[in-house]
């Protein structure tokens, strides 16, 4: 499939889509949404890319080694988070008490570590869902 | 109460039960795998339907803090929507490798029809 | 507010009820988007907008697409 | 914040240990690496089970917020005798599974799924010992989902045909299950308003009365999900597919942990969250007896007719698990630990079983009961490990499997239902006809042609199977070596 208008409108959406899912999951704290709606949008995105330019050019901006370590990396950046309550004493996820800033109510920088959460929660799910797509039209002639 | 009232005050949950039993019908009526993966999403759409209803009240607000009226009227119970949504990401990943499955086997057998699909493994293990 | 909820309650199950009785796949993929469209707009009048923007970006976004894209690679009608 | 011993953390390690092994798995290129990974981290994950088993022997139960919020809010981990028990008892089995299959996966898989084969298996310890330590009804749902997830994805990970349908199957079935599941949650969370099981609980004491019909719908919903999940009689028909066409290692985990796991959370959700005036008042019981007496008749039958070893394992299994709810049924603290010891038994009884059928089959091509003719001179050993196994569940004085049938027979006398035993004994004859003919057929054949030969069986392979029938005569010869802890484990579902 080579249609020049398809790609010329997708490269012009594609900044504004990912813009979009990294808005909602840093304000996933405040506002409706978070690291799993900010992550689907962003793999949302990647699939778009993949959909016009085809798996090999998706393969090289978004290679499957670096899609395999966003994976892992991104829940095993919750678990370890996880863990660092117990390591301050407190609970296992505990935010506040583990000594993570509270911050003010309403703005970016609050909620302890909601956002960080909202991170690996959005790298994980992103990359997920890419590689699920691309897992299912693998070997696909487009 | 008068019936209608009656009936607007629990539409969410009539609406979500009359789904469930048409996404069951098609679950088990239908001998299309895909009919079958889209029947699952419409029955786990209906519970997660059910699940939002139980936690809304009328005239609550959003359960989002908002920093310029600290106090306000009365939440709805956010527990539900947190629910829900580690439902959804169950029901897409069901989904997506329900979706794989579906392609293997369409490579090896070249039907979707279940019961031509069972027809072929017989005749495969008959022989 | 009420009929709007009536209404949009009435379309999910006639959403439904389309996806069970068509034989194009490719057809009922598409009013499962637009079921899992409805839902969202029902669930932002429920007040959960957190739940409403998941579904609409996966149940309506992904959902679809993928199936779609699988679509592609097996058989259209259901026999 | 509370003082607390630093060996009530080892339950969240045990579980965080579990998701980084699976999730590091796939980053490391050296598939021996990753085995030994698992390798190590199962035996410390079985050690530390043992503790914590051994810990709330003595000092009782404990539990674990999440994070640190109160118990109504937060998700909560409750570590008492009967989920440190059997979260030990998972530990241990899949860590000699893994031995076993640390070989056996070269022989039956192939060798680009083995990394993805180990995390899935991660993943699904992860599940089971979340399930057993959860005591959030919704967070269960979450474990209960991972766990059957991942168990599709161990069955296809053989990449053939028959297991694609297999996993689909097994995929419909549970996920139809997991959606009951979550329906009935949501019919008793709109009633209490928590999720904590204890809190429920203490709610539906007073709400039951008020709104049975709510009630009786969740424990309907919730029940008949976890019955298509454990396979009882009437819900079965994706087992025997699933199993039989797992690779051996796989089988021997479906067949011997996952099952039982649903099984003992419909127990744990029948005692703590319903408790035994609800359950009763609604006549459960009754359906128990009836679909488990069922069970074991049909079942058996069922197995009578398979020309396949596996298949036939697999609908004894059906069988097997009615037994295990025929013990629940009574619901007395004797019928709980006979169904216990039963768990623990079939487990390695039926481990043993499997494990040596899929040798047979992965190295030998043996996979029809007609083809075992003669080949007890072939391969005695294993043939002889499967005669164990088969004297196991027909319950030959000795072996683990008689110790548990007289546990359950005591346990209906005592509540003086003695003709509950007739099942036993009925099913327990099938089980017979169906073992022997391929015990006779391997080794007493008239005019084989086969010279009698040892044939090698690779260490870890062997040593597996011989702690298999060590354990399944010291259970047999020892039992006392068990009971002290099932009792406790008993002990703690009844009081609560």
């Amino acid at each position: 499939m080579d249609n020049r208008l398809l790609k010329t409108m997708v490269q012009l959406l594609l900044p504004f889509i990912q813009l979009y899912g990294v808005f909602i999951i840093l304000h996933g704290h405040i506002t409706p949404g978070g690291g799993f709606s900010g992550g689907a949008i962003l793999g949302a995105s990647l699939i778009l890319y993949g959909l016009t330019f085809g798996h090999q050019e998706t393969e090289a901006i978004f290679p499957e080694k670096v899609s395999a370590w966003a994976e892992s990396g991104g829940a095993m950046m919750y678990v370890l988070l996880g863990l660092f309550g117990l390591i301050f004493g407190a609970s296992f996820l505990s935010n506040l008490t583990a000594g993570f800033a509270a911050g003010t109510p309403g703005q970016i920088l609050s909620g302890g570590f909601i956002p960080l959460l909202m991170i690996a929660i959005g790298i994980k799910v992103g990359s997920t869902l890419m590689t699920l797509f691309s897992a299912l039209i693998e070997g696909e002639p487009s | 109460m008068n019936a209608f009232e009656l009936f607007v005050a629990n539409i969410h949950f009539l609406g979500a039960v009359i789904i469930f039993v048409i996404g069951l019908y098609m679950v088990i009526a239908h001998p299309n795998l895909m009919k079958r993966i889209i029947g699952i999403n419409v029955m786990s759409s209906a519970v997660f339907y059910f699940f939002v209803a139980i936690g809304n009240i009328s005239g609550g607000e959003v359960p989002i803090v908002n920093p310029e009226a600290l106090t306000p009227a009365s939440f709805i119970n956010p527990l539900p929507s947190a629910l829900i949504l580690t439902g959804i990401v169950i029901s897409v990943s069901i989904t997506v490798y329900a979706l794989a499955l579906m392609i293997k086997i369409y490579q090896a057998y070249g039907t979707l029809n279940q019961d031509e699909i069972a027809e072929l493994m017989k005749k495969e293990a008959d022989l | 507010m009420t009929f709007l909820t009536i209404f949009l309650v009435f379309l999910l199950i006639a959403c439904a009820l389309m996806v069970e009785r068509t034989k194009d796949l490719l057809s009922a993929i598409i009013i499962f988007a637009a079921f899992s469209l409805v839902l969202s707009v029902l669930w932002l009048i429920l007040q959960a907008p957190d739940v409403a923007l998941t579904e609409a970006a996966v149940g309506a976004g992904i959902t679809t697409v993928v199936m779609l894209a699988v679509l592609a690679k097996t058989e259209r009608y259901e026999r | 914040m509370i003082p607390f011993s630093w060996l009530e953390l080892f339950p969240v390690l045990q579980m965080s240990l579990l998701v980084l092994m699976a999730l590091a798995g796939p980053l490391i290129p050296s598939k021996g690496v990753v085995k030994g990974m698992h390798l190590v981290g199962l035996t410390l994950l079985t050690i530390s089970a043992f503790i914590v088993l051994n810990y709330t022997h003595t000092s009782g139960p404990f539990a674990f917020q999440m994070g640190g919020y109160e118990r109504n809010i937060g998700i909560e981990l409750l570590i008492d005798s009967f989920s440190a028990f059997f979260a030990f008892f998972v530990l241990f089995f899949v860590t000699l599974i893994h031995l076993f299959s640390m070989t056996s996966l070269n022989l039956d898989t192939p060798a680009s799924q083995h990394t993805a084969y180990y995390s899935l298996l991660s993943l699904m310890y992860f599940s089971m010992i979340g399930i057993l330590y959860s005591n959030d009804l919704f967070n269960m749902y979450v474990f209960i989902e991972i766990l059957s997830l991942s168990a599709c994805g161990i069955i296809s990970v053989s990449r053939k045909k028959q297991n694609y349908m297999a996993a689909f199957r097994y995929l419909m079935m549970n996920t139809l299950a997991s959606i009951s599941v979550m329906f009935g949650i949501a019919l008793i969370y709109m009633l209490t308003g928590s999720l904590n099981v204890s809190i429920m609980a203490e709610r539906l004491v007073e709400l039951y009365p008020m709104y049975p019909v709510n009630v009786s719908l969740s424990l309907g919903f919730i029940g008949v999900g976890l019955a298509i999940k454990s396979a009882i009689f009437p819900f079965h028909v994706w087992l025997p597919d699933a199993h039989s066409s797992a690779n051996t290692s796989a089988s021997a985990i479906l067949s011997g942990v996952i099952i039982k796991i649903y099984l003992l959370t419909l127990i744990k959700l029948l005692y703590r969250l319903f408790t035994l005036d609800v359950v009763i008042d609604l006549r459960i019981p009754v359906v128990m007896v009836v679909l488990a007496g069922v069970a074991m008749l049909m079942g058996s039958a069922f197995a009578l007719g398979q020309k396949e070893i596996k298949r036939m394992l697999a609908y004894s299994t059906v069988s097997q698990v009615g037994y295990i709810l025929l013990g629940f049924s009574i619901f007395t603290w004797g019928g709980l630990v006979a169904a216990f010891f039963y768990i623990v038994s079939h487990a390695f009884v039926k481990g043993l079983l499997f494990l040596t059928a899929g040798m047979a089959k992965s190295i030998h091509g043996i996979k029809s009961i007609k083809a075992t003719e003669g080949i007890g001179y072939k391969i005695p050993l294993t043939m002889m490990l499967f005669t164990v196994g088969a004297m196991g569940m027909v319950g030959i004085p000795g072996t683990s499997g008689f110790m548990a049938k007289l546990q359950l027979s005591l346990a209906f006398m005592e509540v003086s239902r003695g003709y509950l035993r007739s099942f036993l004994i009925i099913s327990g004859v099938i089980n017979a006809l169906y073992f022997f003919p391929i015990i006779m057929n391997s080794f007493f054949q008239e005019d084989n042609k086969e010279v009698f030969k040892l044939e090698k069986i690779p260490f870890a392979m062997g040593f597996t199977l011989l702690m298999f029938v060590g354990i399944i005569f010291a259970l047999g010869l020892f039992p006392g070596l068990l009971l002290p802890y099932l009792e406790a484990a008993a002990m703690s579902l009844m009081g609560s």
